[in-house]
This record gives C-alpha cells, structure tokens and sequence, in this order.
C-alpha cells in the first residue's frame, strides 16, 4: 500500500493520515491530528485538480450551460442540469409543459436511483461488511451484488431513456425537453422499476441489519423542503433551525470561503453558527412527511427513523430510504405519463440572476448565474453539496476521534476513512472555484 | 495495437487526471459485464471502486482526464514506464476536455477571477491531452466515453483482435438508425459530419445537433462546415466558434476553428467577467 | 434434288419460318426446292394458275399489275423473308399480280399441289404453316390499305 | 409479389385491363387487405419534421394534407391545403431499409481449444407491402436486384426479403427542385415493377395491377371504373410532372465524358466544400457498399459478424496495410460519383443514379450532383446548338424581309429555296425549328428550316396551297418576309453516343435534313444511324444526291422506299415501317426522330415501341394550324401544349394518351 496509510510515532501526538481516499469520487486526503487526547487538526484535503467551471461557463449560452456544467460530476450531472436549467427558467418565466416538469423529476429519480445504489454497494457496504471493493464482495454476495447491478442499471436506464445515455444526458433544455419519450418507451422500463423497488426494500433491511458504530451528535441538518412533494427539483431552502428560504435565496443565509490546503470551498451560515448538514440524512429528517409510502414504511421498518439524525454511519439507510422513495415515484410518474403537447416551449431571455437550488444526491446544490443583455452568461457560482459538507465532515472528524481513540491505528485509520465515505462525498464536484466574500475575521 | 492478447488475465489500472470521474465509472455501469470483466481482467488499482491499491506494473492502463496541473507531468510519465498498454478513455484525456477551453484564456487572470488566494492553487497554463506526454496505445473517445466502446476494447483485448472503433462520421450512425437530419430538416446546426462516430447518434436522435464530445473525425472538414453554415445560416462567426468550442475544442481542426471564429474565453473576457473582483477572506 | 438439311437451314434463316418445329420444317423440306432468278426474268404472271408458293431468301421480287392505257405499276416489292404465291394455297389458285425479278433472286418455292394435299392431311403441318401465311397475308393487306391512304399525296402533306 | 425485375427504361404497361377508382374513404380496405394477407405496411407518415416510411397500420396514419418543399441542403414540410395522403415527393427513407438492412448478423462462429465452427445466420424476413413507392424507387430496387441478385453470385438475404415485398406504387403527382428521374429515364411515370400501382385524384385513386398477385388484391376493392376523365386527368397530371422536372442532366454521353474529366480540377473544388460525410451514399437507394465487424464475448470463444452500411467515403472504406488507397477527399468524391453515373454501367449494365435527388436534399451542405456533373462533365454542344436564340420579328405583325438567292425543283411540286441576307439569329436556329414566311396579300405559313448556312438559311416547300404555290413560283432576287426561327427542336444531344433512328415520309424530310446535316459534321459522336424514308413514288423522293451522299460516303443507313413505281423503279415498293418491323433491334441505346404524317408517325412509334425504345426517346414533330407562331393566337392548342410553341417537337412520354387521339 504505497499510499495507504502511516503512522508518525511521537511521543505524545498520534496521527492518522490517508493521502489519498479511495472509493470516493475523486481525490481527497484525510488528516487527523491528535495531542494529548486533544484534537489539532482534522483535514479533508481534497487534491483534486481545479477546472474552473465558473470561468468557462462566461460568455456561454444557457442551454450551453446546461451541457457544460455537468461535466462537473460523472456521477451526479444530472443534479447540475436541473439546477442550472430551473435558474434559468424561473429568470426567463418560462412555463414549461406539467409533464416536462414531471419528466424532470423522473430524470432526477433515474440520477438518485444510480448513485445511491452505486454509493451504498460499491462504496460503503464493503466497509460494514469487511471488503476492499463491491467486486470482492461478489465472491461471498455474488446475488446481492447482482441484485445491486441489476438496481444500478435501471437508475441508469431511466436517464439513458430520457437523455440518450446515462451519463451526460442531452436532452434537457431551457424550456422543457429537445426530445420527450413516447409513452411506451417508458412503460417498457416498468418491469425493471418493479424489481428495483423489491430490491430496494430488500436493501432497507439489509443495511440497517449493518453493526453501527457508536456515533452520536446533533448536527444542524439543510435541505430543500417543498409542501407538496419529496425535494428534488423544487422547494424552499430550510434547516433544522428555522431558516426558510426561496430556492433562489441560498446566499440570503449562506457563503462559501476559501480555505488553504484544500482545491474546495468551505460554506458555513452567514448567523454565525456555521457548520451544517447536507444530504439523504438531512432530507429524511427535515422533509421525511413528503417521503412515498413505501419510503415511510420503509423507514418505519428499519428502526434508524432517530438515529439517521444523530450517527452519520447510519446515512447509508436513508440513502436506501430514499432508493425506495425514488423507484416508486418513478413508478408513479410513468403510469400516469403521457407526451408533453408542446416538449419544448419557446422563451426570450432576460438579463438579471439566474439562481437555483435542487437535490443532488449528496445534498443540496446551488447554482447562480448573471446573465446579460446579450443573453450570455457574465458570473456564475456553483456551491456544491460537498463544499458544504466539507466543514461539517471535519467537524465530525474531531467527534469520531474520541470513539477510535482506542482501536488499533490502521483499524482506527479506516473507520475514519468510513465515517468520510458516509458523506458520500463527491470531490470533483467540490473542486472548482468561486468569488469569496470578504469577511475580515 | 494488441494482435495477441495482453496477458492471461491482464492487470489492469484505472487512474485519473482532471476530470469529470465519468469516464472510470463507465466501467461500473457495465452493469451486465461487470462481473465477467473482473473475471478476466485483475483490477489492480481503481481508486473510486476499491480500497486495494498497486503501483504496477499494468498490462492495461486506462487513464481518465487531462494533464493539467505540475504534479500531472511527472505522475504520466512515471505511469507510461510501468504500463504496457496504455489507453486514454475519455474527451479530457483524449483531448483536454472542457477544461482546455482555459488555453486561450490567460490563465492567471482566469485564477484570480476565482481565487482569493491564487497562489494556494497549483495549476498548468493549459489542459492538454495525454498524448502530448507520452504514447498512447489505444484511445476511446467521447464525453463519457461509449459503453459499447469500452466493452469492444476490452473483448478486443482478451482476444488480441484490433478493436473495431469505426474513424467514419455520426452521420452514418444516423442514417443507419433512420434518423432524420437535423440540420437538413430543422436548420439546427450539427457538427455530426466533421465528428467521429462512437456515440450512438445520440444528440440528433434526441433532436438537437451534435456538439461533437468524441472530437474531430480523420481529415474532418471543419472549414468546409463552417463556410457552409456561414453563407447557408448567415450565422454570426462566433456563434458557429462555440460550436466547436466545446468538449474536444482543443484537437484539431476543431482548435484552428476556435481560434479564427472566437467562441472560447479570452483572458479580457475573464477579467471583466469575474466583475466584481474577487476578495479572498481568510477563515 | 437438295438435301433437307441445308434447305431446312435456309428456311429457318427465314421470318417465315423460323422458329417452326423441326419436324415442321422437315416436313416443309420435303416439298421445297430452292429456286433462283435472273435480274427481269418472269415469276408468274398475273392471271396465270399459281403453280408455287415462295420465301425470298435474297434479291426483291415486284409484284406488278398492269392498267390498261397506264402500263405496269409496281405495287409492292417482296424482300428477303417475305412470301409470294400465297394464291397457290388459296383458291381459285390464280395469280393475283406479276412477279418479277429485279435483282437475282433466289427462293425456296413449295410446290403448290403437294403442299395443298400435304396442308390437307398433315393437321400438325396445318396448324404449324397457315398462321404465319396469314401473318403474311395481313401484313400485306395492311401496307396495301396504308398505300391505298397515300399518305405522302399533296393535299395531305404538311406544308411546312 | 413482384419478383426482382431487371431494370429497362421500356413503358410496357402491365397486361391487365383497368384502371379502377377507389374513392379515399375506401383506402382503409387495401390496408386491411395486405395485413390479412400477413403483411407488415410500410408507408410514408409525419414523423421528426419530414415524411418517413414506417410501419402504419391505418390511413390516418398517412401524411394527410403534407407536402414537402426540397432544395440543396434543405427540407421542410408544408402545408398542402387538402386533402391529399400522397401529395409529397420522395423523404429521407429509402425502400432499402427493409430489403438490403443497415445493419444484420451474418456468421456466428465459435472457437474451442483447436475447434473452430462457423454458423451462416438464416434470415426470417417478414411479409411486407410497401405502399407508396414511386417511380424512381421502384427503379432503385430494380437496380439492386441486379447488382445482389442479377449475377452469378446472389446475396441470400437480399433475395429472401425482396421476394416477400408487395409493392403498391404511386404515381407522382408532385415534384422537388432536387428531382431528375427525367434525365436518368426513371420516371415520373411508373410503368413497371409494382404489383398495384395508385394515381391520387382529388376524390380519390386510379388503381391499376401490375402482376396477377395484384390483380388478385385489386378484385377484391371497392373500385368503379374510372371514367376517361379520371383517366385524362391522371395521365395530364403525371405529364405536367415530367414537363415541371425538365431534363436537368443530359445524360446521353454521361458515362464517357465523365470518365475523361478524371483529371478536372473541380474534384479538388468540390473536396472543399464536401465533409465527406457519406450522407449522400446512405441516403441513396442504390448504394449497396457493406462493411463486415467482428464483436466477440469476453471470453473470446464465441464471436458473431455482423454486416453493415458502409460509405466510400469513409477514411476507413478503402484502407489497407499501406494506408487508404483513395487519401483525398477528392479522391473518394470522384469515386463516388463515377461509379454512379459511368462504371456502374460498366458493372451492372444500369446506371447506378434513379434520380431521386436524396443526394442532394439531404447532403447537409448542399451539393448538387446536377451541378457537378454539368461543371465537370458537360455535354459538348453541337452544331447548330441545341440551345435556341431569340427569334427575330418575334411578334406577329412583323417581319424582316430577306432575298431568295436559289431556287431547286426538288420534285414536280417541291421547291427549295436558298434564301440569304437574312438575320444571324436565322443562321443560329435549331434543327426542327420553322419560320413563319409570309407574301404580301397570304397568310404567313410555317416552314421549316431545311438547311442552316453561315449567312442564311434553305426552306423546302411544297405548293399544295395558293400561298406556298406562291412561294414554290418565288424566282431568284424575290424577297420574302421572315420571323423566326420559332419553336423547339429535335433533341440532338441526346442522341449523343446512341444509334439514332429516323423514320420519315414525303415532306417529312426537310426539317429532319438539318439532323442528318449535323451528324454528318460530328459523324463519330453518334452511333448506327439509319435513315428510313418513304416517298409517293420515286419521282416524290427529296434531296436525291444529299440521300445518295448520306449512304455512300457518310456512315448512315439509308433505306428507302415507295408507294408505287414504274417498271424501271428497282427499290423497295410498300410501306416504310416495313422498312423496319421485321428487324432485330435492341432498341435500349435508341433514341427515335419521326417526322410525316401522323397516321405514319403513329405506326412508326408503336413499331419502335415495340424494338425496345421508350416513349421518352420516340419524338415526333406535329402539325397544327399554327398563324402567330408563339402561343398567342391559340389556333395550334393540343391539350396542355401550343405546337407552335412548345413544339413542334415532342415524345410519345410527353404527348402521353393525347398522341393520336381523334379531335384533340
């Protein structure tokens, strides 16, 4: 293991390192430093080389936008296409077809579906269960990780239906869809849904069945809310403290600043208390009543209904959760899907800001563009949900050092690199760059 | 390329440069070959997938993104020397990605249009493709790269036969599946014809233009194209300059394009643009 | 007398009779001889008992009537191919126009008696021979109405 | 179903009396004939802004009201207006998609330890009908048949496909700028290789069977007898086609002045604007080029070949060990359209172009073939051209006055007059054209012009009448007036590289003298030439000494004959089809000028017909009262035509029904 981890031997300072983490997407360290049982330092570096999206994106169109910034993420680019196209439709007021809007969540229920089942096996289950990889796990689970494909490729398949391939679809523009499926394109896809959505359910009961490490703190968790379904698309930015905001509004109550030693960003809350909580977790709890049935069951089922709150070893049942939510919305949609009249409606832009927040998988992801006269793009700010988690990661970091304080130190080393894997941090989403405010300290 | 395989059950490295991560997780979207995959390939080191690490030597190394920061110039080369059979996977590998649009940028403006504290960030004046390294055995093309690709290299691979990745244009993709032109039939323009093939068609069978993420095909005529769409559309020059300011912008003709018709940012573009200047706060 | 097989051949060189069964053209063979003429020498003539039915094989053959007062007209020219005589098949078997040589000729001639009794029991020589003399005879018949239109008269004609 | 028919350019109609009429609300009953015969239909529909082919099952699935407007590079649909299901002219989809697919398994091979197997795929092709097939389509499939099913070798699947193919044609009733089955004499006029065959009235179709499996369907329709005006109707409408497309590309010669222009700088001109795409071979009917792909499964035992469209002009077409073979662009564009319009010939005995214009609508940047082919190999013009000038005095109240310098009896009753000093424009006219001539105190007449010189022009005419018996009596240093020269004329490029057959009688001769004259002077650009000519009696005969000349010394068949003679007369007596019935032509390479009078010409047209050569390469001049000479006094109206001006020359396809017709 040539960069695996290491152990510095000092008399009196421990330090568990690992320089470059793996089954996480994209490159990042973890540093944890510890003194006299006093916590130092604690790091996630990420490494991961800079693209400047923002920069790239200046002078571009909006549908050109759409194309660019999923780029960001391979794993996630459908979240930055919604994000990016809701901004641009709500500056422009653009009224696109009910169905086009519900073909957006469908695109989104495909994004989650993908993602989470690739995070949950491939990522984090070989954690509890003791493996290098989801591959290795095969030997001894071979029909779990069968199952777990099968599940990853109906996600798949739903936004290669949608947008022509799985990653990078092509078929999301301002305005609605360049093509929207026929009906029964979709109806085909029912059967696979079906058997995801048993799987799913399967696979509540298999993670909570996982051993938990102890871990318990009351982070201040962030999501979208919206009152008449489970965020994805739509809603108003909310905590668990109070704040509710306009999707467009992220930065009435947020900021991202720079920080050395890491290509990403850190947020934290303009009130002053800081650190806060993206993703499945945060939305289980916060927006849980909008949750399917058969999510809410789920949930029910497992018993982490509390614990999803305060471990964050447990956010992996309500990523399963949230599998289950999205395979029968998905269900849902397409039984009472029929072709948009109009796929894509005509609109005229406007200059002004084109803000928005919608889901990604890891959280809530926040996009802001300028746009001028001339119809093209003059900034843009792109807030990850990672660059958000980054703070709360390291605080937690701090929180899990007095629990392996004890354990061996390559055992320790790992579960700390398990705690991170939790987050399902997405690190070339997190690396790019924004303008700071300033804040003189 | 291979005419015998790599080896009986090749070792294999999946490792990144700047990108997306799309590309290496193309890999794990085979959902129904995954498994026999790793059969028949020893999956040595994959970061994103696994936990087990090597440093070679690879029989077969897939390297994603583009070289875009110092530490990239050395870490390509140390890779080539423990790799027999190396290929680029990918539009930013193959190419330099979205990312190269900044090489007709001035690339210090473009760091400090974003950064507070530029000097904390080490990055190159350009985004190049890999080949402008090392040698490259095989390359896939296209942003992400094609499923049906991958999977032709790598049966290709364990047969030792020259993997069938056709150099024709999208068009014949589109023709063959009976999709109507877009731009015969709607005027939207569509780099297809001066594309390489791979994708599937995808964007015309979607209704839109081909923005050409598997890059220039052989003795592609980007020139022709654009006198065309010039007299044909009367277009704007800039306009048809995005175009081909996109994925592959920077592989010729696509480049020469770029740069006489404009469409990428220049370094003036950036400065006024990131109005109003950045002002770094420490935490 | 000829041997069959080159008169055969001859025939079938023929529109006449080409294409006939062999054992048609067999059959044919044994009541034909072949016949030739010098430039202006006399087939028949007309009024005359028609003594032979022939196929020009080359030359041309005119078949003349004469007017009273306006002498002797050519009416039709007979080319390799086509047929004359064919009075000799159909009673009264009198020659209905004069035939003469104008180029040196030759023909295979039937003689008319033998081919009649022939044609009178042989139902497969029958039904083989008369439709290609009605043939015959209808084309005749039709160049004969067209001529009869004289087409190329004056007051017919284009004037430009 | 039609069995693979080889390709002739030949209008025989189909040997089955009809036409019916099927009202458009009875339409639905021939669907829901075919697919009760286990049919699959595959018909036009509005799909991605264009009319594709596509399996329908219903007629409100047909392109109800659409049409279509084409050009270079560009397609868009438009709104008719009506009610028409087949007003629209040939999309995007070729038939080919379902006989010769773009992509099928060929072998399925396996590799075991040392065994190695090979397992040919069998194909299971479905029942199909297409409905809507046009003339040139049917040509295309045509041209296919001979090229994967003509010759020795066969492809197997090909032939199983094309053999379970009903083919329901549809007359053109409509036509794009990118259309020219005219030139390459594949329509509009469907006449062949259909099993029912449908012309689009307002109310409703002509239906027509071609085969007996046809004929069987058409019996069990709801169908009339189509009145003659439905039939006029249709027949007009077609013709109205053919007459819209014109002739854009002089095709005669095409395969040899192409093929020495391999060296033409436009190749490297058009390579510029050429993407070299391949659109314009898939998009084609007849391009049959295939490339075959390996795919194995991981294990590498059991691998399948799979055979697909392929491009020539595709870097990876014509590549070997050594790197391609054709590098250039201009290398592969050359290819592409010599092979289509010369070496195909060569290969197939067919050209490998219908006309259908895909080439040109959907290449994405707009080349013309028609425009290339003229730049790069254009017909070498003749002498007198074929292009007309502007006529002098061209309005009826005035002429311009010019000198009989010549006069010849030609016959008892025929006299030729010499006549120079007239306008330059005279001296350019075109063969077959006529000028009105005209004395003072008769009405002006048409003659034709009989011979072209450098400074004048000879008109023969024949005193039959008080004003050309003036005429006849004009001695020389007489002046006469002239406008002209008025009309078309005999379409001699396209006799360029044909044997050429001219069927005339008395007078006849004289506006055809200037053709012989013509291809005396470019004798060898011209193939056999026979000249058959009937007179009166051998004292009628015109142009005695040129006649002789022409047989003697020029290389022209002449045969002649009389309808009677005199003892001393040794030609031919009788009539001039004869001259000519019993022939054995293959009249393919023909091309037919007739000129006498119509009761002749009709004759001599259906003895042509019958050799082989096809109604668009049969002309005749015709006669009408003509006074005004251009379309304006109305005398010389036929149908659709004024003689005098969009004739005198026509072909029997043009003229269609009307041609010896009583009392048009």
């Amino acid at each position: 293991m040539s960069r695996g981890t290491t152990v510095e031997k000092v008399v009196d300072e421990r330090v568990y390192e690992v320089h470059e983490l793996t089954r996480v997407e994209g490159e990042g360290s973890l540093k944890l430093r510890v003194r006299d049982g006093e916590v130092i330092e604690a790091r996630l570096g990420i490494f991961e080389t800079p693209r400047y999206f923002e920069q790239l994106v200046v002078g571009r169109t909006p549908d050109e936008v759409i194309d660019m910034v999923a780029r960001i993420c391979g794993i996630c680019p459908v979240a930055y296409q919604m994000s990016a196209v809701h901004g641009f439709e709500d500056l422009f007021g653009v009224r696109i077809d009910p169905q086009s809007r519900a073909l957006r969540r469908l695109l989104y229920c495909g994004e989650w579906i993908e993602s989470h089942s690739l995070h949950i096996f491939f990522l984090h289950a070989p954690d509890f269960l003791g493996y290098e990889s989801g591959i290795t796990m095969a030997a001894d689970h071979r029909p779990l990780v069968e199952q777990a494909l099968k599940l990853k490729k109906a996600g798949n398949h739903l936004i290669k239906i949608l947008g022509g391939r799985p990653i990078h679809p092509v078929s999301v523009r301002v305005g609605g869809w360049s093509r929207a499926p026929r009906v029964s394109e979709l109806k085909e896809h029912r059967p696979a849904l079906e058997e995801a959505l048993a799987f799913a359910q399967e696979t509540v009961r298999v993670v909570s069945g996982f051993t938990m490490p102890a871990f318990a703190r009351e982070p201040r968790l962030v999501s979208l809310r919206h009152a008449g379904e489970y965020p994805f698309n739509d809603g108003r930015i909310v905590s668990s403290d109070g704040v509710d905001l306009p999707p467009t509004a992220w930065r009435d109550a947020f900021e991202e600043f720079q920080v050395e030693g890491t290509n990403a960003l850190h947020a934290r809350s303009l009130d002053g208390k800081g650190v806060y909580l993206l993703g499945p977790a945060a939305r289980v709890v916060l927006a849980g009543e909008q949750l399917h049935p058969l999510a809410k069951e789920a949930l029910a089922a497992s018993g982490y209904a509390e614990m999803i709150r305060t471990n964050i070893y447990a956010s992996i049942v309500a990523r399963a959760v949230e599998l289950v939510h999205a395979c029968a919305e998905a269900l849902d949609i397409i039984d009472v899907y029929r072709a948009p009249s109009e796929p894509l409606v005509a609109w005229q832009s406007r200059p002004g800001v084109a803000a928005w927040a919608t889901e990604a998988p890891r959280g809530l992801l926040f996009h802001r563009y300028e746009v001028d006269e001339s119809g093209r793009i003059r900034h843009a700010q792109i807030v990850p949900p990672t660059s958000q988690n980054q703070a709360a990661i390291e605080a937690d970091l701090v929180v899990a050092a007095k629990q392996v304080l004890d354990l061996p130190h390559a055992e320790a080393t790992l579960r700390l690199e398990q705690m991170i894997r939790s987050y399902d941090p997405c690190i070339s989403c997190a690396t790019h760059f924004l303008d700071l405010r300033v804040e003189e300290a | 390329m291979a005419h015998a395989p790599v080896a009986a059950r090749p070792r294999v490295g999946v490792v990144k440069f700047a990108s997306c991560d799309g590309c290496q997780l193309t890999l794990l979207d085979l959902e129904d070959e995954l498994l026999s995959v790793v059969e028949h390939f020893d999956i040595v080191d994959f970061p994103e997938a696994t936990s087990a690490r090597s440093a070679g030597p690879y029989d077969v190394l897939f390297v994603e993104g583009s070289v875009s920061e110092p530490a990239h110039l050395e870490r390509i080369v140390e890779l080539r020397r423990r790799t027999r059979f190396l290929v680029t996977i990918g539009a930013c590998a193959t190419a330099g990605g979205i990312q190269a649009l900044r090489n007709w940028g001035d690339h210090d403006a473009f760091r400090a249009g974003v950064y507070s504290n530029p000097e904390w960030i080490s990055s190159l004046a350009r985004s190049t493709p890999v080949a402008e390294h090392v040698i490259v055995d095989a390359e896939l093309r296209g942003c992400p790269i094609d499923p049906g690709q991958l999977v032709e290299l790598l049966t290709a691979l364990t047969t030792g036969r020259r993997p069938q990745l056709r150099d024709e244009a999208v068009c014949m993709e589109c023709k063959r599946r009976g999709v109507v032109c877009v731009m015969v039939s709607k005027g939207i323009p569509c780099l297809g014809q001066v594309t390489q093939t791979g994708c599937g068609a995808i964007c015309p069978r979607y209704g839109r233009g081909c923005y050409g993420c598997f890059g220039p095909r052989e003795q592609a005529n980007a020139a022709g194209l654009t006198r065309h769409l010039q007299m044909a559309g009367d277009r704007p020059r800039e306009e048809i300059g995005r175009l081909f300011a996109g994925f592959t912008a920077y592989s010729e003709p696509f480049r020469s394009m770029v740069t006489e018709l404009g469409g990428a940012r220049s370094a003036r573009g950036a400065t006024t643009a990131a109005e109003p200047a950045p002002r770094g706060g420490k935490a | 007398m000829q041997d069959h097989g080159s008169l055969v051949a001859v025939l079938n060189s023929t529109w006449f009779a080409s294409g006939l069964e062999p054992g048609i053209q067999m059959r044919l063979a044994e009541f034909s001889r072949t016949f030739a003429a010098e430039p202006g020498q006399e087939l028949f003539r007309e009024g005359d008992e028609s003594k032979s039915f022939g196929v020009v094989t080359k030359g041309r053959v005119a078949l003349r009537t004469h007017v009273p007062e306006r002498g002797d007209f050519t009416i039709l020219t007979v080319e390799p191919g086509d047929v004359y005589g064919w009075s000799a098949l159909v009673p009264p078997y009198r020659a209905t126009s004069t035939a003469v040589a104008i180029e040196a000729v030759e023909a295979i001639t039937f003689e008319g008696p033998a081919l009649r009794a022939a044609l009178r029991e042989d139902a497969a020589l029958a039904q083989a021979l008369y439709p290609r003399v009605l043939v015959a005879v209808a084309r005749r018949l039709n160049a004969t109405r067209v001529q009869l239109l004289d087409l190329f008269a004056a007051e017919q004609v284009r004037t430009w | 179903m039609v069995m693979p028919v080889q390709r002739s350019t030949r209008g025989s109609r189909p040997t089955i009396e009809g036409p019916g009429f099927l009202a458009r609300a009875d339409l639905q009953v021939l669907f829901d004939l075919l697919r009760e015969d286990g049919r699959r239909l595959i018909g036009p529909t509005v799909a991605d802004g264009s009319i594709v082919y596509d399996d329908i099952s219903s007629v409100d699935e047909l392109p109800r009201g659409w049409g279509d407007e084409q050009s270079p590079g560009r397609y868009r649909l438009r709104r008719r207006g009506d009610e028409r299901l087949f007003g629209y002219v040939v999309g995007p989809t070729a038939w080919k998609k379902w006989t010769f697919p773009a992509l099928i398994p060929l072998t399925r091979s396996t590799h075991d330890g040392h065994k190695v197997s090979f397992e040919p795929e069998q194909a299971v092709p479905p029942k199909l009908a297409f409905l809507g097939a046009r003339a040139c389509e049917i040509a295309a499939l045509a041209v296919q048949d001979r090229v994967l099913i003509g010759t020795e070798f066969i492809d197997p699947d090909y032939m199983v496909r094309r053999a379970n193919v009903f083919v329901v044609a549809v007359q053109c009733t409509t036509s794009a700028s990118t259309c020219f089955c005219t030139s390459m004499e594949t329509g509009p006029e469907v006449t062949e290789g259909f099993d029912l065959s449908l012309t689009e009235l307002d109310a409703g179709f002509l239906v027509d069977a071609g085969t007996p499996a046809g004929r069987t369907v058409l019996e069990r329709l709801p169908l009339r007898a189509a009145t003659a005006a439905e039939q006029y109707g249709a027949a007009a409408t077609v013709a109205a086609v053919r007459a819209r497309i014109g002739d854009p590309i002089p095709a005669e010669g095409l395969h040899d002045r192409l093929l020495a222009q391999l060296d033409h700088p436009r190749w490297a001109q058009v390579a510029e604007r050429c993407i070299t795409c391949g659109n314009c071979t898939l998009a084609c009917p007849t391009c049959f080029c295939t490339t075959l792909t390996q795919s194995t499964d991981m294990s590498g035992k059991a691998a399948l070949a799979s055979r697909s469209w392929d491009s020539c002009f595709s870097p990876g077409f014509a590549k070997v060990a050594g790197g391609s073979f054709r590098a250039r662009p201009r290398d592969r564009y050359r290819q592409w359209l010599t092979h289509k319009f010369a070496t195909w010939w060569d290969q197939f005995g067919t050209s490998g172009c219908v006309g259908c214009g895909r080439c040109i609508t959907w290449c994405p940047v707009g080349i013309d073939v028609r425009d290339e082919l003229n730049a790069i190999a254009p017909p070498v013009p003749l002498s007198p051209e074929s292009r007309l000038v502007e006529p002098v005095a061209a309005t009826p109240n005035d002429f311009v006055t010019a000198k009989v310098v010549n006069t010849k009896a030609e016959t008892a009753d025929t006299t030729t007059l010499t006549i120079t000093g007239v306008d330059p424009a005279f001296s350019h006219g075109s063969t077959g054209q006529f000028a009105m001539v005209a004395l003072p105190g008769f009405p002006p007449l048409p003659i034709s012009i009989s011979r072209f010189l450098a400074d004048g022009i000879e008109l023969t005419i024949r005193g039959a009448g008080p004003a050309t018996k003036a005429m006849c009596a004009l001695q020389v240093g007489d002046q006469v007036g002239l406008r002209g020269p008025l009309g078309n004329n005999w379409p001699l490029d396209r006799a360029v590289g044909r044997d050429l057959v001219i069927v005339t009688g008395g007078i006849g001769l004289a506006p055809l003298r200037p053709v012989l004259h013509a291809i005396v002077a470019d004798r060898r650009r011209f193939g056999d030439v026979k000249l058959f000519y009937g007179a009166r009696t051998p004292a009628d005969l015109l142009y005695r000494d040129e006649l002789e000349r022409w047989g003697q010394r020029d290389g022209i068949d002449v045969s002649l004959t009389v309808d009677r003679a005199g003892p001393d007369w040794s030609g031919r007596v009788g009539i001039v089809t004869h001259l000519f019935d019993q022939a054995a032509w293959d009249g393919s390479n023909m091309i037919a000028f007739v000129c006498g009078p119509e009761r002749m010409m009709q004759a001599a047209a259906t003895t042509l017909a019958g050799r082989g050569v096809s109604a668009s390469r049969i002309h005749v001049t015709l006669e009408r009262h003509m006074e005004c000479g251009i379309g304006l006094c109305g005398h010389c109206q036929m149908g659709k035509y004024f003689v005098c001006r969009d004739g005198p020359v026509f072909s029997i396809a043009q003229l269609g029904d009307t041609f010896g017709r009583e009392g048009i």
